[in-house]
């Protein structure tokens, strides 16, 4: 059995740009990974990084008219960018679902929670209204909602921020997807309620065999729940590998200022070496390194071409022209 | 809910008193005697003391007021100073007219409203958007007794389709007879409520195209129709809302197209009293014509939260 | 804090006006209504220098000539009077009657609605309980009601409608100027000890003139539709005074003979209103930054 | 808390109370802030931590001035403030604040220079003075006044304006400024470098902070003292060091486990505690943290809490710090 089973997500070259009034903005450039079954990646940057769009891009659910995608996603034997209407609609929801980073946003205010689950689970797996409200009562106990039966016919506003995106995370899961993709979705939350949330989300990716990529700009939530790290700036991915080494053993200049950055236990008092400046202009992106401006290694090379990843120890990959271990 | 009802219900009393109060002092800005309003000229010496009394003319103006609301109230809304018959019995017959028009022309209005915006909503920026905006703001901004006109030339003056003047003759005309009658003004009045109707649906459905929840749906893969209706169910309590003021604004603002049609309503109605000065029979329809607006508004915030749970009903 | 020396004043970037102004511009369904409007407002004041008639002088044998008739561009009314003419000197009225109650109101319920929405409270209430009362009559209704109580006349016309445009006006600045109120900026000027006139001249003002000001316009587009209106039942302009709307009823009559000429002096307030509205259309989107 | 107190702050409390959704029913009440008591020492800074609906921001506005409270004192210097006009106008001179929202708190329609002129201005500066404020201030929260006097806040990116709002807080010269939840809407690599610069400050200008965060490890870095708030009481309050080294409080525990661990390979395993916060209308009774706390008794349903000392100015608000409260556990936490 040499025969390498192929990844259950496999993205590569993906570019996504934006056409709007003041130019293209290029989002993401150039991104790949892939992700076996069962794995979690977690995708770290900060705002404008092109983390969410890059979420979106695998579900295409960025807006037609104005996303330009480019590249290819093969998502459980499925070619993504090549799916017609009808089979983009089963793979959404049914091979991959998302969870949003606000849930009193993402839940349609005037559809109780069991109908909402229901209709989903109606229209992915065709099963009768009866069996799809048990299955929403089912998944609400799995996501430990008190009183789920109650909670069934309440609507959204009715529900607590904790209970709003356990809520959300039901939904998601109604359909047994293979991949799941959680974007920020602990962010708007209470620091006691998202360990709650992170420790579900790990438990049931666990329990049900999912692939998940969790995006995120905290580098202690990525460091609670993935097993390989990717982190991103300005649309490119920078760095990526196990999550141990990418902490640990951060190798781009970015990876170790996001990390310098990140205030913890052992910072009190020193001042914090932080990254100055701040990210690109992604309607202006120059040729090179996306992260020159700001780095104190850049040299001139940098600025005249984008260094391509390059791996370091097995698995672990960085794009540094000059970063020494 | 019941207390929900409850309350909206004795909200709305204190706006029927001061609706009433407004229609009271409104009469005393009328220069001149108000005796000599409500009085023929050649009235004797007797009329005028027993009219005095009866109506409590004597007394200061909040006793005054307080005579008239009781009147009002046990349903003497005086007489008519043009035909001498009781106000509120001129009134009932008018508003009957005025009522089917309305109705008519709030149907239309709201079949075209609501379809036009739609389209425009879900095609925001196209072509067929700009075309449907521009019949939608056209119908806000046209005088709707110039369209009446405009309307009676076409398709009365030239085509001969519908007739031009008044309701259906006779004691009992047919249902398709009287529709005929009732087309042209029905259109003209729904100009407007097509129009904001239109302009508030599409408004309200290219919103909620851009919620994060519909983007939930289609991540969930939601069709097209799944998703007409998640947002069908989020407009509809605005869109009730709207579309219950435009129905009292089409009641009151019928006054100027039944004058163009003659439509024997209660627009036509005032435009007389006005005209003859007939101050009890203006006074009464102004009163109904509001309380009847009160009503509407006490109907759509009852029925709005039925329809919207994010409305909170205790 | 003594100053050797007056600091350089930094590059300037657009303002927000500047740059509303700069979108609008580029619009060019709006600069159309706004070249119309002037056009019309132009002509309304120019009225005796190129209306080629006098508007209250007739001719019997000149009666209803359809438009194109030489020497009477756009026909003449059942009185033989000339009707560019008319249309001309009637814009005066029409659009002083439509304006006029616009720009009271607006200054009147404006400022209510500014004190109502910054103070909160009691006056709140009191200022917005008395604007619901007026809301509960229709605005045709009561402008046709406080016109037609006080009797025909221009100045009632005015009058009536300056009354029936107040509580709109009342509520759009209320709201607006709660909104802003609620923003922490409001709360930082108060922080550094700004006295409440201050707020509301610097902070408040600044923003809320934006939505009223779409809000006004359009309200000049229902203003000029509803005093033309007074006129044509009979509560406005008195004949033989040129106004659209009463102009609109004396031809009623003409729709059978020369249904062209009758429709002309509704083709203007037609056009007014819609310059109206598209200007206030054009205004929002104008406005509308991010 | 070994330095003078420059703010003092006794028996705060602040209630709410809502419309009443009915006739008949009873107007419910948010208990936003009780009972709150605090020093803030000349130079040091004091961090005020806690979730959603704890009334921190509720306390930061009472101890700006900018409502009044129901209950308690505000002390200046050891003066008490005075709550005319006149005298909130000239307290607030000393006391400034930055909010969370970089841009809600800036008005749209004027310049970042106008922004900052304005507090002087209102302190009777004239117009070029205030100008120069202004330019020096911008200048020092790293915002060059020739690039950046003239824009609007729209073309500035999130953390460049809260240097505007740190600038603004610092125009009229004051001797403390609060930070509600100033920089957690920023990026992490933008906020180390804000948080740079308000240590940077605060030493360069003799400033004294308050800092309010949901961040525990955020405050703990730039903290002297901490107050931990639960349900608008204070749980615990004590010397950064000691409250971190020795937690006491089954709840600062708790929000303390609840920080990710930032090591792969050391991560939480259970959660430190289960559910959210209950919302603050009508709160608990006894003591607020009873509903979620694992150690809660008998007593703890019904009797509030007396603060106690544990260790060298730490206080506490707990049963089982009180050996006569009747808890099981009394006096061996």
């Amino acid at each position: 059995m040499s025969e390498r089973v192929a990844p259950l997500l496999d993205v590569r070259d993906l570019n996504v740009a934006f056409s709007g009034e003041r130019g293209t903005v290029h989002a993401v450039n150039g991104v790949s990974f892939q992700l076996e079954a069962g794995r979690v990646l977690g995708l770290l940057g900060e705002s404008g990084s092109g983390k969410s769009v890059t979420m979106r891009a695998l579900l295409r659910i960025l807006p037609e008219n104005r996303a330009r995608i480019s590249g290819s996603i093969h998502c459980n034997g499925r070619d993504v960018l090549a799916l017609n209407r009808r089979d983009l609609n089963s793979f959404r929801g049914g091979d991959v679902a998302m969870i949003f980073q606000d849930p009193g946003v993402a839940l349609d205010p005037v559809f109780t929670i069991g109908n909402q689950i229901a209709d989903t689970v109606i229209r992915h797996k065709g099963v009768s209204r009866q069996v799809a409200r048990a299955r929403a009562l089912e998944m609400l106990d799995l996501v430990r909602i008190p009183s789920a039966r109650r909670r069934l016919d309440n609507y959204p506003h009715e529900l607590s921020g904790d209970m709003r995106q356990r809520a959300m995370i039901a939904l998601a899961l109604s359909c047994s997807p293979r991949l799941l993709l959680a974007d920020e979705p602990t962010t708007a939350l209470d620091a006691t309620v998202q360990i709650q949330v992170i420790l579900l989300l790990r438990e049931l990716q666990k329990d049900l065999g999912m692939a998940a990529i969790f995006v995120t700009h905290d580098v202690g939530v990525a460091a609670e729940i993935s097993d390989d790290i990717a982190v991103m700036y300005a649309g490119r991915i920078v760095e990526l590998g196990p999550a141990r080494d990418v902490i640990k053993r951060p190798r781009h200049p970015y990876t170790r200022g996001l990390l310098a950055s990140t205030i913890h236990a052992e910072s009190h008092g020193a001042r914090i070496a932080g990254i100055p400046g701040s990210p690109p202009d992604l309607a202006r992106l120059q040729e090179g390194c996306a992260f020159a401006p700001r780095c104190t290694l850049a040299g001139p090379e940098c600025r005249l071409k984008g260094p391509e990843l390059a791996q370091d120890s097995p698995g672990h990959h960085f794009a540094c022209f000059r970063s020494m271990p | 809910m019941v207390r929900y009802i409850l309350k909206r219900l004795i909200l709305s009393v204190p706006i029927a008193l001061a609706v009433s109060v407004l229609c009271f002092v409104l009469v005393q800005l009328a220069p001149g005697d108000p005796l000599s309003l409500v009085l023929p000229a050649d009235a004797t010496q007797a009329m005028i003391d027993q009219t005095k009394q009866r109506y409590g003319l004597d007394k200061p103006l909040p006793l005054q007021y307080l005579y008239w609301l009781g009147n009002i109230l046990t349903g003497d809304f005086g007489t008519s100073i043009s035909t001498g018959r009781p106000v509120l019995s001129e009134i009932g017959i008018a508003i009957s007219y005025s009522l089917a028009l309305a109705g008519l022309a709030s149907l239309f209005g709201l079949v075209l409203g609501i379809t036009f915006g739609f389209v425009a909503g879900y095609r925001i920026g196209t072509p067929t958007d700009k075309i449907v905006s521009a019949i939608a703001i056209s119908g806000v901004s046209v005088p709707h007794y110039w369209l009446g006109m405009v309307l009676v030339i076409i398709f009365s003056v030239n085509l001969n389709a519908f007739p031009a003047m008044g309701a259906a003759p006779g004691a009992h005309p047919g249902w398709l007879e009287q529709l005929r009658y009732m087309m042209l003004p029905a259109l003209t009045l729904a100009a407007m409520p097509m129009g904001i109707v239109t302009r508030s649906v599409r408004a309200l459905v290219a919103e909620t195209l851009g919620m994060d929840y519909v983007t939930a749906l289609v991540a969930r893969g939601a069709t097209p129709f799944d998703i007409f209706l998640h947002i069908a169910k989020n407009a509809a309590p605005t869109a009730l809302a709207v579309i219950g003021v435009q129905m009292g604004y089409l009641m009151a603002g019928s006054i100027l197209v039944e004058t163009v049609f003659s439509w024997p309503g209660t627009g036509l109605m005032l435009n007389g009293a006005i005209l003859q000065r007939d101050i009890p029979l203006l006074q009464g329809t102004i009163l109904v014509l509001a309380l009847f607006f009160v009503v509407l508004n006490l109907i759509v915030d009852i029925v709005q939260p039925l329809l919207d749970p994010r409305i909170k009903r205790t | 804090m003594t100053l050797a020396f007056d600091p350089p004043v930094a590059r300037a970037s657009l303002g927000y006006w500047a740059g509303v102004s700069r979108r609008l511009r580029r619009d060019t369904v709006s600069m159309v209504c706004l070249v119309v409007l002037l056009l019309i407002i132009a002509a309304a004041i120019c009225a005796p220098l190129i209306a080629p008639y006098d508007p209250s002088v007739g001719s019997v044998v000149r009666r209803l000539r359809p438009v194109g008739t030489p020497g009477h561009l756009l026909g003449t009314d059942d009185l033989g009077r000339d009707m560019l003419t008319r249309l001309l000197y009637g814009a005066r009225l029409s659009l002083i009657m439509g304006i006029v109650p616009v720009c009271i109101a607006l200054v009147i319920g404006g400022s209510l609605g500014m004190l109502a929405g910054f103070v909160g409270g009691r006056v709140n209430t009191v200022v917005m309980r008395t604007a619901d009362v007026f809301f509960a009559f229709p605005s045709v209704l009561l402008a046709i009601a406080i016109a037609g109580i006080l009797g025909a006349g221009v100045v009632n016309s005015i009058v009536a409608l300056t009354i029936v445009l107040i509580p709109p006006l009342v509520r759009v600045s209320e709201s607006a100027t709660a909104q802003v109120s609620a923003l922490d900026f409001v709360e930082a000027a108060r922080a550094s000890g700004a006295r409440d006139t201050t707020i509301l001249r610097v902070h408040v003002l600044s923003n809320i003139l934006g939505p009223v000001l779409v809000y006004t316009t359009s309200l000049f587009s229902v203003a000029v539709i509803l005093a033309s209106g007074l006129s044509f039942i009979g509560l406005g302009a008195k004949p033989p005074t040129p106004e659209w709307g009463l102009m609109l009823n004396n031809l009623r009559n003409a729709i059978y003979s020369q249904p062209l000429v009758a429709a002309l002096p509704g083709v203007l307030i037609f056009v007014v209103s819609l310059s109206f509205n598209l200007l206030a259309d054009g205004l929002r989107s104008a406005m509308d930054v991010r | 808390m070994s330095a003078r107190p420059i703010l003092s702050v006794e028996g705060l409390s602040k209630q709410f109370v809502l419309r009443s959704e009915g006739f008949g029913v009873p107007p419910r009440t948010v208990q936003a802030v009780s009972n709150v008591s605090l020093d803030l020492g000349e130079g040091h800074t004091l961090g005020i931590v806690g979730e959603s609906g704890c009334g921190k921001s509720t306390t930061a506005r009472l101890l700006m001035g900018l409502i009044r409270p129901d209950a308690g004192s505000i002390r200046l210097d050891g003066r008490e403030i005075d709550r005319s006009a006149r005298g909130l106008t000239e307290f607030r001179r000393y006391v400034q604040m930055v909010f969370q929202d970089s841009s809600a708190s800036l008005n749209p329609r004027l310049t970042i220079e106008a922004s900052v002129m304005f507090g002087p201005m209102v302190h009777g500066v004239a117009r070029p003075a205030a100008r120069a404020i202004a330019h020096r201030l911008l200048d020092r929260v790293g915002l060059e006044p020739m690039r950046f006097a003239g824009r609007y806040p729209h073309e500035l990116s999130g953390g460049q304006r809260q240097r505007v709002n740190i600038a603004r807080a610092l125009a009229l010269e004051p001797r403390i400024v609060i930070f509600d939840e100033a920089v957690s809407a920023l990026d992490k690599s933008i906020e180390a470098q804000v948080l740079n610069l308000l240590l940077d400050l605060k030493a360069d200008l003799k400033l004294s902070y308050i800092f309010i965060s949901h961040d525990l490890n955020v405050v703990r870095y730039i903290s002297d003292d901490v107050l931990v708030m639960y349900l608008g009481e204070v749980v615990e309050y004590g010397p950064a060091a000691s409250i971190y080294a020795r937690p006491t409080h089954p709840y600062t525990r708790a929000l303390l486990a609840s920080m990710p661990s930032l090591d792969p390979d050391r991560r939480t395993t259970a959660p430190p505690i289960t559910g959210d916060p209950p919302s603050p209308i009508e709160p608990p009774p006894g003591c607020r943290f009873h509903t979620r706390c694992a150690l809660a008794d008998e007593v703890c349903r019904s009797a509030k809490p007396a603060s106690s000392s544990c260790g060298a100015q730490h206080f506490v608000s707990c049963h089982m710090l009180d050996p006569r409260s009747g808890h099981r556990q009394a006096g061996q936490p």
